[in-house]
């Protein structure tokens, strides 16, 4: 029961009971914003949540998710260096 | 000018004068049967020639909400049958459109729904000939139900099925898919949901004779209607005895139809098309194909993806975005929203 | 960034899976003695089908598809009480689209619905609240289904029908909690796992430390995963990583979303409209301790056990068997795989669904199915085997 | 054998598995489509003759009940559409038919539907050659809705019309009228009737060839559905720009409809029938229709009704009983039951 | 003896033509002056005009078309009214087709069925009462119109539903007497009429002495006539006679379904529902005194005006004007036929009824379009005119 | 208002509703006997009524019934006796 979806908060469309807009991919469908609200419920526009069964469950920490892909980029160059240090070797062998 | 009525009441349905009054004022005049006739009578010229055959095909439109961001039930029933005959390799000629009625339904609608038909049927250059019209009470029926019926002429020589695919040929589509279904998904309205999406209904009939024109040795096609371009596939497959692999990457998707499967937990390849077709060509006129396509404006995105293989015969695999491969199958009932 | 292509980039899947085939080098896992990581969700069990990624990754890696989703772990007399209240006359029973096609023992919802019955699928609970407000007539019932995830979501939405004094608003509650089956499955003398893909949105909601016993009592390494094909195998890594360094901790991969404490204001939203059962059936594992939430007192108006008087509210659930020779229990626990079930693909079938595990598109046996462990395998995937 | 549910769920309309094994099982062995593709491809050779045409005609129908003493939706559907291929001089040949199914439908049901229609098919000598089905969900149809198109062969040199109608013709019905009309009107329920009445629900395309054949010159045919025969005789003056008078003592009418009308207040001349025709011949050759017709079962209670005269164009009128004379209008919009 | 074919035998009839040609003759009637003889009930319209009765009688006899038909004379108002009940939520409303196609000021049933009302046509307010026996979460409202020979079936029925302590049926009661419209005719100064044709089916409940003001105050012969053709020549033949004979009396020429005093049982169940209304509204003639019917007060519960705070039962039914230019009153007086009236078959037609007497198939204009007194006149008539 | 048909009481099908099965030309339908319930309910089978709106209103009397027609056929007669007188007048007269 976990799909979840990042989608990002436009509009304000109901304060009394906590409703906004979300936008997914252009796709626009009103949520429930009551779990995230931390502060004037403004400030939630332009946010990126974590939406699921028409509530926004989490504010996604744009900081946390360079971070993540930050990691693998580092994975990716070692990974990389690796290579071309292997490829050179062979090249050596292949050379010798 | 003796129609007063603003919805259709039982009357209408009576056989008598309302009857008379409905037909006559929506229908007739719009798409001009022949004759008084309760039937069309059509010159059999065009099947003179030894081995051109009648193309026959049949199919009811249900579809809820009956208008939608880019086009109407009427647009689907003359827009699918055409397409029907066309994959077929039929010249679509004549349509017949039977009506079932819901008492209470808005005559302004119907007329939309007529002029919408019309259109679309000038456009495919079929005719209109015959027709019907039944009213039932409230809650018997959604609103309007249109069944067409095509009747094509297949030009003598041409044999397009799925029995002719061999292993390597190419399998094409028209462009992005599933724009139709999630675009009803929104407009149904009970989901809440919105977007910029229209219906990619269209008749492909033109699109059919421009890539038939390039592509002599096409070998199927099959329009991605209910059961999306999945479905066709397995079809397809099945009636061919080969394998199908197509590639996720290469799938024309647009951000919107993505972003509604994403919230509904549904899967694009299963959902509904009303102008888009796949084809499987011979590989060495699969560009030839595609730039004949691309030249009709409903071909304009037409791109390869995939082709027929020697695996397992009926079996449809896609390689993923990571290189995986996994069985696309044909759904068991239909895609219900998921939340998990 | 949205979000979401970020995590299915192609590259950087390949880097991860280099990197994992090098620590499961590293730490020996091959075929014949392959390091056995469960991910507990049902989410995770349908994206390692939907992009392949059990074919991917390094043969000696085998996934073991747990009991994390609530559709294939919901008891068959669940369904049965669901149909009862939706075929009552007043009633508009409404449910997410997941659980139309559950089996009962008579028949599921889709089958009720075409007998009659007014069911209506939602997007959201908010939706059902709405045609409560819409249908004032009418007994809106709202099928509570789901783990901790989706527990807020009904505990808000009664508390906001509390707050208009909607009366004609009520929820079926068979929310239950991912903690107490892991205890279970650890529990199990049979247990070959060694680590655990946490989920994400599960702990979105409880945080991470829920999981602290996986680790301290039972010393396995666990990674809380996003549901992307990028965070799975980060997490696999993750997993992977502690193993060969003798570690059993608590990580979250998906920080992105996940609090370390998670949702303060879902959690209270849950503590103030619902309580543990003593106990609550699972579909191919039983009567599971304190697994399951009912309705507080305080909200027995909104409780639709308490109002029809049917299911946990009157008595306990019906003892239904489940159809005989499924290999359901044996699955879940990592003892067979789908293929090795007598039933699985023949008398077992998503149309025609025998066991817990066939009946949601997330059930491990549905995936097998769906995405092709049935037919010709994979060449790697067979060698794998 | 994997269709195990008893009852038509959405799921069987979605495109996937479950529709397949619900054609499979219902549709496609009862009616066996020339092939996989989703449209028939039918010789053209019996079209090859110069002046040959095609006929071409639709209705949809929605009988309540579905079933009812003398037949069921599926008779109707096939006769319905041979009847109106036959009177216009086509000789039946192919039928398409697309089912609405309402979901909860018992499958049983749909099985027996597509049973007669095999039967009355055969009967009339032509093949069910492609369908559709689509299932709506509840309430959004009224358990099944059946259309069915038809393709026939107007041989070289026939053209039967109301055009050729002159005054002094002889109109022929081909028996008792009103039995269909009355007999639904029992079987619904609500108006609590009961009677031996069956429908007279019947195929008449041998019956038209015999008339054709004995009557070479025979001008016209309508057969008398929604209406009654009030209504084709009205459309058919018009269109012919004739006067017709008919006479009320050779209306043959079985007591139980003399009965349901005196009940309900209702004009038998204005009942549905679905096995009956009134067609125009010239004087000379009525005899000989007569006879032809009362050779064919369909036919065994021919009688002549009346007769084309040169009255106002569109007239219909009845001699009564007492010699009086009246209009027999069409219809405004359907018949009520009355009590006054 | 089945007592229809009898009574619709053309020889007979032949018989009873000539005999009245006889004594038309003998009484010196003409084209141009002829005997005005109104017969008071649509039905008698109807079969006079289904039979051609008007075109075989000797040209000196002139038809006048009474206001016996309840559907033609119900207000607009009352229909909406009728609607205004149907559309509410909770309502089956049930009525005999042929009110159904009634225009009000904004919609007739059947237009308000087409918009989603509840409306139901039934052949007997007994079927109203099974269906309220079959839904008791609905209110089920009988749509009660017509004249003495249907009172008692509506009055029948409200008794019953006591009996069975039903709470969800009414009847919405537009009970008409004939009588007072008669007397209303007879006291009009431009009368021309020199006798009747008396309604046998009202007769068969209250007798024929309700008649005898007609004969005693207003010196005109009547003759309670059957619906058959022959029983309508053989009253018009008694009707002459007694003018031959220079008598007024009530006649009663359909004695075996007309018993002198009417049917006790009938009659006494309309006097136990059922009290006079001070007055009612007939379309085209205006206010009557005691002209309708509403239901006593022991019997509110059932009387839907009273349930629904609807009409008379609230205020008095709302001043409708009538369409302009309609010719009903002049025609139903015989001072002019439907053809004289500028609105017929033009703005007036029963597709689209201006007038009351377009409306329903008993209606005089109706008839006339119906039957062919708009198209080319028989030649005999013509010549008649 | 007075559509009323003739049909035969064949069956009581419900004694203590008063409820009975008339047939009109082989067409049954289930009417009320209230109005004309006068002695045993049974005493009405065979009966002819006259039926309106599901009530049989009144017993069909077959003696006034047969009386009426017997007046036809009298007149008839008469006529007919006339005619020939006439045709016989004309005969002599043609014959003269
Ligand atoms: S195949 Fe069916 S019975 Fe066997 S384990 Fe899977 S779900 Fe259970
Ligand atoms: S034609 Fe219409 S308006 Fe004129 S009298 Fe008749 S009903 Fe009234
Ligand atoms: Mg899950
Ligand atoms: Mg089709
Ligand atoms: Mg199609
Ligand atoms: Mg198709
Ligand atoms: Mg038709
Ligand atoms: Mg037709
Ligand atoms: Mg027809
Ligand atoms: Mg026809
Ligand atoms: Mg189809
Ligand atoms: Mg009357």
């Amino acid at each position: 029961m976990c799909l979840g979806i990042p989608g990002q908060i436009i509009e304000i469309t109901d304060p009394d009971r906590l409703m906004a807009m979300a936008d997914v991919s252009g796709v626009r469908r009103e949520v429930s914003v009551a779990c995230i609200l931390d502060g004037p419920i403004d400030g939630l526009i332009g946010k990126w949540t974590l939406i699921h069964v028409g509530f926004a469950m989490s504010v996604i920490d744009e900081a946390e998710a360079a971070a993540t892909l930050e990691a693998l980029h580092g994975l990716g160059e070692a990974q990389e260096t690796l290579e071309q240090m292997r490829e050179g070797a062979k090249a050596l062998e292949a050379g010798a | 000018m003796s129609l007063r009525d603003k919805r259709v009441s039982l009357a209408h349905g009576g056989g008598g004068k309302a009857m008379r009054d409905l037909i006559d004022e929506i229908f007739t005049g719009v798409f001009e049967p022949d004759s008084m006739e309760d039937q069309a009578r059509l010159s059999a010229d065009a099947l003179r020639d030894p081995g051109a055959r009648l193309a026959f095909t049949t199919d009811s439109f249900v579809v809820t909400p009956v208008e939608f961001p880019g086009g109407d039930i009427g647009k689907l029933a003359v827009c699918g049958t055409v397409n029907d005959l066309a994959v077929g390799g039929g010249v679509p000629r004549w349509l017949s459109a039977a009506f079932i009625i819901e008492e209470g339904t808005d005559v302004d609608l119907l007329r939309r729904i007529v002029a919408t038909m019309k259109v679309e049927a000038d456009k495919a250059g079929v005719r209109i000939v015959t027709g019907d019209t039944k009213v039932v009470d409230r809650g018997s029926a959604d609103k309007v139900f249109v069944t067409t019926t095509g009747i094509g002429i297949i030009p003598p020589g041409r044999d397009i099925a799925a029995v002719h695919i061999r292993p390597g040929d190419v399998a094409i589509v028209n462009g992005v898919l599933g724009d139709h279904g999630a675009c009803i998904l929104g407009a149904r309205g009970d989901l809440a949901l919105s977007s910029a999406l229209e219906s990619d209904c269209a008749g492909l009939g033109h699109l059919m004779e421009a890539a038939l024109a390039a592509a002599p040795n096409l070998r199927a096609a099959r329009d991605c209607t209910r059961g999306g371009l999945a479905s066709a596939l397995n079809e397809i497959a099945e009636a061919a005895g080969v394998s199908v692999e197509i590639d996720e990457e290469a799938l024309p998707l647009r951000d919107e139809v993505k972003g509604t499967c994403e919230i509904l937990g549904l899967d694009p390849l299963y959902l509904a098309n009303e102008g888009r077709l796949v084809l499987f060509v011979p590989e060495d006129e699969a560009e030839a194909a595609l730039a004949a396509m691309r030249g009709v404006d409903t071909g304009a995105g037409a791109v390869i993806i995939g082709r027929a293989g020697d695996g397992p015969a009926g079996q449809v695999t896609m390689r993923t975005l990571f290189g995986g491969s996994r069985i696309v199958d044909m759904l068991v009932g239909e895609q219900l929203p998921r939340i998990c | 960034m949205r979000y979401v292509e970020e995590f299915r980039d192609p590259k950087a899947a390949k880097v991860l899976l280099a990197e994992i085939a090098k620590v499961a080098d590293e730490i020996g896992a091959t075929p014949e003695k392959p390091v056995h990581i469960m991910e507990i969700c049902g989410g995770h069990t349908h994206a390692i089908f939907r992009y392949g990624l059990d074919r991917l990754t390094h043969p000696g890696i085998e996934f073991i598809h747990g009991p994390g989703c609530p559709v294939c772990v919901l008891p068959m007399a669940r369904v049965d009480e669901c149909v009862e209240i939706a075929e009552q006359d007043n009633v508009i029973f409404t449910t997410f689209g997941d659980a139309m096609r559950v089996p009962g023992t008579k028949k599921s919802l889709l089958q009720a619905k075409a007998d009659g019955a007014d069911i209506r699928m939602v997007y959201s609970p908010l939706d059902a609240l709405e045609l409560a407000r819409r249908h004032p007539e009418k007994e809106v019932v709202f099928f509570g289904l789901g783990f901790e995830t989706t527990t807020p979501s009904t505990a808000l939405s009664i508390q906001q029908a509390a707050r208009e004094g909607l009366t004609n608003f009520s929820v079926f509650c068979n929310h239950i909690a991912v903690p107490p089956p892991i205890r279970v499955l650890l529990s199990d003398p049979h247990m070959v796992l060694d680590g655990f893909i946490g989920p994400g949105h599960v702990s979105m909601v409880i945080g991470i430390h829920p999981y602290d016993f996986i680790a301290e009592e039972f010393g396995k390494p666990i990674v809380v995963a996003g549901f992307e094909p990028v965070d799975l195998l980060q997490s696999v890594l993750m997993v992977l990583t502690q193993i060969r360094d003798g570690r059993a901790e608590v990580e979250n991969q998906y920080a992105r979303v996940v609090p370390e404490h998670g949702n303060p204001v879902s959690l209270a939203a849950i503590a103030d409209v619902y309580e543990p059962r003593p106990s609550f059936a699972w579909r191919g594992l039983g009567e599971i301790d304190a697994s399951g939430l009912c309705i507080r007192p305080k909200y027995a108006a909104y409780d639709a056990e308490a109002k029809f008087g049917i299911g946990y509210g009157a008595k306990r659930a019906r003892d239904v068997a489940e159809p005989e020779g499924t290999g359901c229990a044996l699955v879940m626990t990592g003892r067979i795989k789908p293929t090795g079930c007598a039933l699985f693909g023949t008398t077992c079938t998503p149309e025609n669904p025998l066991g817990a595990l066939m009946v949601s598109s997330e059930g491990v046996c549905a995936a097998y199915y769906q995405y092709g462990g049935r037919r010709t395998p994979d060449p790697a995937t067979e060698a794998a085997e």
